[in-house]
């Protein structure tokens, strides 16, 4: 029984990917010696909190089915808001609600538009996407926000036991939505809504509420992300986030969650996260030229999943 | 049909009155690369204050990306509405001159600014400094920081950006007179300043014999200065690059940053609607010729073989003197 | 009355017309310099590239099993890239330069096409991982010695090259004449009346039961993904004709506004429905869109707004009436 | 308390169509009452209105001797009215405890869902009925349909049931697996559960059900207890006419078979298939769901490579590499799932039926000759007496025999040589059933080569000329004349085992 189970963990998907971190970080740690200092890492974390925190809200929307292409415009939008009311010299604890608010208010219009009106989310997504760009260049009138107070940037730059705050913040965020997702009865009726929508809709689940919950969530998870990001950078400015949707995007389907909904888990999506994030810096560690490092990605991604299809192969005959 | 001709004449009454307008003022259009970042902004309070004070009307309209067939689709719609003159900063020299040289032959009057292109179409390039000069000063204040010798890198933005590359280039001619400095790499980190903290974190931790940064432009400066005080390494890095005083005198006054180059954007929008003006009136420049223009602080001087009228040589903003251009 | 309206809102096709008719009438009426020869004449031109996008898209889309290509973009750029760095820096006779790059379109495409049929990995990672590639690749073809290591567009073309992208026959752009109206043209033989686009809508509503019928799905796939290959090499031609100039660069973002043309012409996500007219009323819709509110003096940033309005607001009125009529 | 469940006057329409008719239908507690009638006859609209999936839009409902109101499927679950599809619906990606509890988890007090406790419950209610339980953590999707089906009746017992609805359960299984349903409704029924039961398989109903109402076109035609009416009787009400379950056959048989398989091995699905089939020949292969009958058609028609053994086709030997080479040649292929093998259902019927043949309708560079493939779907609607609007219309929105026939005729459009069926009448009503028997004896008198795969004994024995059976993989008895009696065929196909899937054998 133990055996079959090891067995059953080999065959993940989340395995594939753990694979290759390990091999990139066994490959990046003997040929460049600055790799596994403690800056590095560290470093490594701080670029990754952002992209983890959104990726746990968009694996829960993909898992229902779905997909949310402006999580990057709302990311920025919460840190356009964000952004004016610190400078504004309000409360940490304002900002910090009225940042996942904002989000949150964008998640539940995506949500509401896709569960209640029946529209496409990529068409929904793609079109509050240029809706939320089009409002922050109209918020922010070209000027970007800066001289954030040094209150707030805690979140972004602090740390604690020698690894950020931020990432902190992602960790218990992490653990609490991997319980919810796999011990919670909600959690569970996400992948059920995703597996199979009429089965769900027969044994009583609320399709709508169960899809407008997960985009309320992203959009509020991509809220705080936003939040992350200025106490990170200390700068606001118009494109913040533009391309950001993509990483997230990769990041989940890396990871193993399936865009035909019903699979998937966070920890994946965590690993894809720092599967890209290990060959970006890995990249720039070694001195590869800056070009190439879209075409080592895209091959990386290939990779990853055609050693999948392959065992999945081998298994079957 | 009689509805048919009735919105025909409605519309052919609006284009006769539109016309009828038009004739009132000069229509003086500015296409920036992009819109929505701080130094266009500031071009375009440059544009504004001109149209108040000489009685010209200014459009202000750009990609929200710098995206060169988006510019080009904006440019050929200002040439269908009629306006009297265009200056541009093109995303790409070269791209731009089709739809530059169909406004020519529309009779409309074609400028560049702040980066040149169709260099054998446009009547007058504004130029904020020479290329060579804003290369080999930014080469310079970097050596002068990093007390010319140790590792260096540079961190650009888009890794298409013409004039950036350009920069870059002089630069790299002028570093042959400080041979003990040594360039380690070059970076892309787009236009997105957190990405240039990313980036420049990374080269930290790659390269721990740097010594000074290049950020090259408008983002990537704030952003590498930000990744060296994140890092703690403040005061072992120096950055310096092209940028606005707004976004680096946090900086600046702690010392990441001891100088950085630039000009004075406001002067250059302002500089380019007098100029427009100037032509449209009829008037020429004479080569060589220093013209004093109310409203800037610099004299412009007319370069007849390019065509070209520059700002001013390149300025260098520290600690003396920034806290008077807090306002870009 | 009431009959019309539920015509127009079942057949996806006439609502975009009644769309499109609306925002014309708009335009003309409110807009100077609007309805005149030359600026609808003129206007057609910057609906070219995206629109030879979208078509490609509609194809890929329409072929089912999650089909989506998010290369289109990625593989624009790099054929202008080996078109403008063939002529402008080899020196190759531009003919030839043109039908390499046409040819590594296809090549790309072809490439897209096989992973996806023949490894089972689904078009979006596939698609994903070639869109950084290729751009990728753009990159790596750009960079100019002379400049030092530095990615630079491409621009000393001979004259002759511009006369796709720059001129004109009776006052119509001649790559809207010769080459975008023809290839709609072909596509709708293709899609409505050919045996290939048989299969291919058989392919994307049940790939299984195509399979069952003696259609080579993966022959099918393959080819869809090669045609969209080839409309993405288009466009890098008209484009990189029409600026003068190959960049690096030029393509970043258009995959996301193809496909939202695409499903704002009515092709299904989930594949085998959609067809070439409302695609192409989908392009023209944009197109008027951008050229009016340009003209009309609207802030650029409002025009990026209407896009997703118009996009959200369409499908989402298409749906709220068909609810209505169904109860 | 009489009736557990009483539907009283229940009146329903669908835009113009009035699908049921003042239906009045009773259930007793410990009672399997069978519901029968052909597909339209408003079962469904009956059932979806029991089951809480559509609102009558008159008459009543008492439950338990109250009047109800089931708004939702939800609902009907909460008050004790579960409902087993025929094709199951299940979460194939999680665990087969998951399937059972979603939507009604027991909890720990912090609101957890309990695993524990749950695959306690589980256990219980599988070892009660008889059931194994090593497979309660296995995603779904791993376990054999009728697995599945039974997974979920134990599901509508944790919802404490006290009403089942089977929605034609034994269509898609194993002779096999209906007995160990049987003997679980059975069970159920001894404990008090009321049990709805449809189906098309008028036996069945003879085996286990204790009443049967009857409809036709919205209406109760008649309601009896099952040892007072004969399987005639059903068969006139449900039909209005009675069948004749002979089928005339002229008997042309060819002198050369056709179709020579020889040693024909793809392992582990099965081992050394020989036979020959004639043309003129209805030959029927029988055998349990998994005993490799399908694996066999589909190696023949090119969709897998054997590993050995020879196929002469027509006289020459070949090996086909895809169905379009075995099309070419001229073989055509009825798939056993309709829904998911054959059907195209977003598009239209005309596209549907002609898709076949389109090469034989190409003018030039790949253009479609219209015209001509308008003519064919006309002429097989005609022929096939398929019901729809028009050439138009969407197939999804035809009824189930309706699809079917639309499948048939896609395959009969080809003029094939040698045509496989597999299970062509799967889950369609005994009318559509009758024809489409028919039409294939037809076709055979007319020279055509058939290979019929079906689970329905009656239906082989009816329709074969002769019959092989399989039984795990390999030939197991070829039947023929007065040999061909349902008593050696049954001998010849059954094992003791069930069929095993994804590893999970029960």
């Amino acid at each position: 029984m133990t055996n079959t189970g090891f067995r059953k963990v080999l065959r993940r998907r989340e395995f594939t990917v753990l694979g290759l971190i390990v091999l990139l970080v066994v490959l990046f740690s003997l040929t460049t010696e600055r790799f596994m200092s403690v800056s590095n890492l560290s470093n490594l974390l701080l670029q990754l909190a952002g992209t983890a925190i959104s990726a746990i809200g968009m694996t829960m929307v993909i898992i229902t089915g779905g997909i949310d292409v402006s999580v990057g415009s709302t990311l920025g939008m919460a840190s356009v808001v964000a952004g004016k009311l610190l400078v504004g010299g309000y409360s940490p604890f304002l900002v910090l609600l009225s940042a996942l608010g904002t989000g949150l208010v964008i998640g539940l219009f995506n949500g509401t538009l896709i569960a209640f009106g029946n529209v496409p989310p990529i068409i929904v997504t793609l079109g509050m996407m240029s809706i939320l760009r089009s409002l922050m260049y109209q918020l922010l009138g070209g000027r970007w926000i800066s001289g954030i107070p040094p209150a707030i940037r805690v979140i972004g730059l602090g740390k604690w036991l020698g690894v950020p705050i931020s990432m902190w913040i992602t960790v218990v965020l992490i653990a609490f939505f991997t319980y919810f997702l796999s011990s919670r009865p909600l959690g569970r009726a996400i992948y059920a809504v995703g597996n199979n929508p009429e089965a769900a809709r027969v044994s009583g689940i609320d399709l709508r509420r169960t899809t407008l919950f997960v985009y309320a969530v992203l959009g509020a998870l991509a809220g705080f992300a936003g939040l992350v990001y200025v106490a990170r950078t200390g700068i606001v400015q118009t494109n913040t986030g533009s391309g950001f949707e993509l990483e997230v995007i990769a990041a989940v389907v890396l990871g193993g969650t399936s865009i035909l909904g019903g699979r998937g888990t966070i920890i994946g999506s965590l690993l894809g996260a720092f599967l890209v994030g290990i060959i970006k810096n890995g990249m720039v560690l070694l001195n590869v030229p800056a070009l190439s490092e879209g075409l080592v990605v895209g091959v990386l991604i290939i990779l990853s999943v055609m050693i999948d299809v392959i065992r999945a192969r081998g298994e079957r005959s | 049909m009689k509805r048919f001709a009735v919105v025909l004449f409605v519309v052919l009454a609006v284009l006769l009155l539109s016309v009828v307008m038009a004739e009132a003022k000069y229509r003086i259009a500015f296409v920036p690369k992009l819109i929505g970042i701080p130094y266009f902004n500031a071009m375009e309070e440059g544009g504004k204050k001109a149209a108040q004070d000489l009685d010209v009307e200014f459009i202000y309209t750009g990609p929200v990306t710098a995206d060169v067939a988006k510019q080009i689709e904006i440019i050929d719609n200002l040439i269908t509405q009629g306006v009297d003159a265009i200056a541009v900063a093109p995303n790409d020299p070269a791209a731009i001159t089709p739809v530059l040289k169909k406004a020519k032959e529309k009779g409309i009057l074609v400028m560049t600014s702040d980066t040149d292109g169709a260099q054998d179409v446009r009547d007058l390039f504004v130029n904020q400094a020479l290329q060579n000069e804003i290369g080999y000063t930014v080469m310079d204040e970097l050596a002068k920081a990093m007390n010319y010798e140790g590792e260096f890198a540079i961190v650009s933005c888009g890794p298409t950006a013409w004039n950036l590359n350009i920069w870059i280039a002089y630069e790299l001619e002028r570093l042959a007179q400080y041979p003990k400095m040594k360039l380690v790499t070059i970076r892309y980190a787009e236009e997105d300043v957190q990405m240039a903290i990313n980036v420049m974190l990374d080269l930290i931790n790659a390269f721990p014999n740097l010594k000074g940064v290049i950020g090259q432009c408008s983002t990537s400066a704030p952003g590498v200065a930000e990744a060296i005080e994140q890092a703690g390494k403040s005061g072992q890095i120096v950055a310096t690059g092209l940028s606005v005083p707004s976004m680096m005198a946090k900086y600046v006054k702690s010392g990441t940053v001891k100088s950085f180059v630039l000009w004075n954007p406001i002067d250059l929008g302002y500089l380019t609607v007098w100029a427009a003006k100037y032509l449209l009136d009829g008037n020429q420049f004479e080569d060589g010729k220093e013209y004093e223009v109310p409203g800037i602080e610099t004299k412009p001087k007319y370069i007849a073989k390019d065509k070209m009228l520059v700002l001013g040589p390149p300025k260098v903003f520290d600690a003396s003197n920034i806290d008077q251009y807090m306002f870009f | 009355m009431k009959r019309v309206l539920d015509y127009i809102v079942e057949n996806r096709v006439l609502f975009l017309l009644v769309l499109f008719v609306a925002l014309f009438v708009v335009f003309a009426v409110s807009v100077p310099g609007f309805f005149t020869f030359y600026n609808l004449t003129n206007m057609t031109q910057y609906g070219v590239e995206l629109g030879l996008l979208a078509l490609a898209e509609m194809l890929v889309i329409l072929s089912g099993g999650g089909g989506i290509d998010l290369s289109v973009g990625s593989m624009l750029t790099i054929v202008a890239m080996i078109i403008g760095v063939l002529i402008g820096r080899v020196g190759l006779n531009p003919s030839l330069s043109i039908l390499l790059g046409l040819f590594a379109g296809a090549g790309m495409g072809y490439l897209n096409g096989v992973l996806v049929s023949y490894t089972g990995i689904l078009p979006f990672i596939v698609t994903l991982a070639s869109l950084y590639i290729y751009k990728s690749l753009a990159l790596i073809i750009a960079v100019d010695p002379r400049f030092g290591p530095n990615p630079m567009p491409v621009s000393n073309f001979p004259e002759s090259f511009y006369f796709v992208g720059q001129y004109r026959i009776a006052g119509i752009p001649f790559q809207v004449l010769c080459i975008f109206i023809p290839v709609i043209l072909l596509l709708w033989l293709l899609l409505e009346k050919s045996i290939f686009g048989r299969y291919l809508y058989g392919v994307g509503s049940n790939e299984k039961a195509a399979l069952f019928s003696g259609i080579n799905v993966c022959r099918v796939r393959v080819t869809v993904y090669t045609l969209s290959g080839i409309l993405s090499a288009l466009s890098g031609w008209i484009i990189t004709s029409r600026i003068a100039s190959a960049r690096p660069d030029i393509g970043t973002g258009y995959e996301l506004q193809a496909i939202t043309i695409a499903v704002l012409g009515g092709v299904s996500i989930k594949g085998g429905e959609g067809s070439i007219g409302g695609v192409v009323l989908g392009i023209a819709i944009i197109t008027l869109l951008y050229n009016g509110m340009q003209l009309a003096g609207i802030h650029q940033i409002w025009q990026l707004g209407s896009l997703g309005v118009v996009l959200v607001g369409s499908v989402l009125l298409n749906q709220v009436l068909l609810a209505r009529r169904k109860i | 308390m009489e009736y557990i469940l009483e539907c009283r006057k229940i009146f329903k329409s669908f835009g113009g169509v009035q699908a049921l008719r003042g239906v009045d239908f009773t259930l007793r507690s410990g009672e399997v009452h069978a519901l029968v009638g052909e597909n339209g006859a408003g079962k469904s609209t009956l059932i979806k209105i029991i089951s809480g999936a559509l609102l009558p839009d008159r008459g009543d409902i008492f439950y338990m001797g109250q009047p109800v109101r089931i708004d939702s499927p939800r609902k009907a679950q909460e008050i004790g009215i579960s409902t087993v599809y025929q094709e199951p619906l299940v979460y194939s990606e999680l665990s087969v405890l998951e399937n059972i509890f979603l939507g009604r988890e027991i909890r720990t007090p912090w609101g957890n869902i309990d695993w524990k406790r749950e695959e306690e419950q589980a256990r219980s209610l599988f070892a009660s009925l008889g059931l194994p339980h090593h497979f309660l953590r296995e995603p779904m999707g791993e376990l054999s349909v009728g697995l599945q089906q039974l997974v979920l009746i134990a599901k509508a017992l944790v919802y404490e049931a006290k009403v089942i609805i089977f929605d034609e359960p034994t269509a898609i299984l194993t002779e096999h697996e209906t007995e160990r349903l049987f003997t679980i409704i059975r069970k159920l029924r001894d404990q008090g559960v009321g049990i709805i039961y449809i189906s098309h398989r008028l036996e069945e109903i003879f085996r286990i059900a204790d009443r049967v109402t009857v409809m036709r076109d919205g209406e109760v035609r008649g309601e009896f207890p099952i040892t007072a009416v004969d399987r005639a009787k059903i068969v006139e009400l449900m039909a209005g006419k009675l069948l004749v379950e002979e089928i005339a056959r002229r008997g042309v048989k060819g002198d050369h078979p056709l179709l020579s398989v020889q040693g024909l091995t793809r392992r582990p699905r099965f081992f050394d298939i020989s036979f020959d089939l004639f043309p003129g020949e209805i030959l029927g292969f029988f055998g349990l769901v998994g005993s490799g009958r399908t694996d066999v058609a589909q190696t023949i028609f090119g969709l897998f490579r054997p590993e050995s053994g020879k196929v002469f086709f027509d006289g020459r030997e070949v090996s086909f590499g895809s169905p379009e080479e075995a099309m070419q040649a001229g073989i055509a292929y009825l798939p056993e799932d309709r829904k998911v093998q054959g059907l195209f259902p977003i598009q239209s019927v005309a596209y549907n039926i002609s898709v076949t043949v389109l090469r034989e309708l190409v003018r030039r560079l790949g253009i479609v000759d219209v015209r001509k493939e308008r003519d064919i779907a006309e002429k097989h609607i005609r022929e096939l007496n398929i019901k729809t609007p028009n050439l138009k219309t969407r197939v999804y929105s035809l009824s189930g025999g309706n699809q079917q026939k639309v499948v048939l005729a896609k395959w009969l459009s080809v003029t094939p040589k040698l045509l496989i069926l597999d299970e062509p009448t799967r889950g369609i009503d005994v009318a559509s059933k009758s024809e489409i028997h028919n039409l294939i004896a037809h076709l055979a008198d007319q020279g055509l080569a058939v290979m019929m795969i079906s689970s329905e004994l009656p239906e082989i024995l009816k329709m074969s000329d002769r019959v092989v059976v399989m039984h795990e993989g390999r030939i197991t008895g070829v039947f023929e004349g007065p040999e061909k009696t349902a008593e050696n065929i049954i001998r010849a196909a059954t094992g003791e085992r069930m069929a095993v899937a994804g590893g999970v054998g029960v």
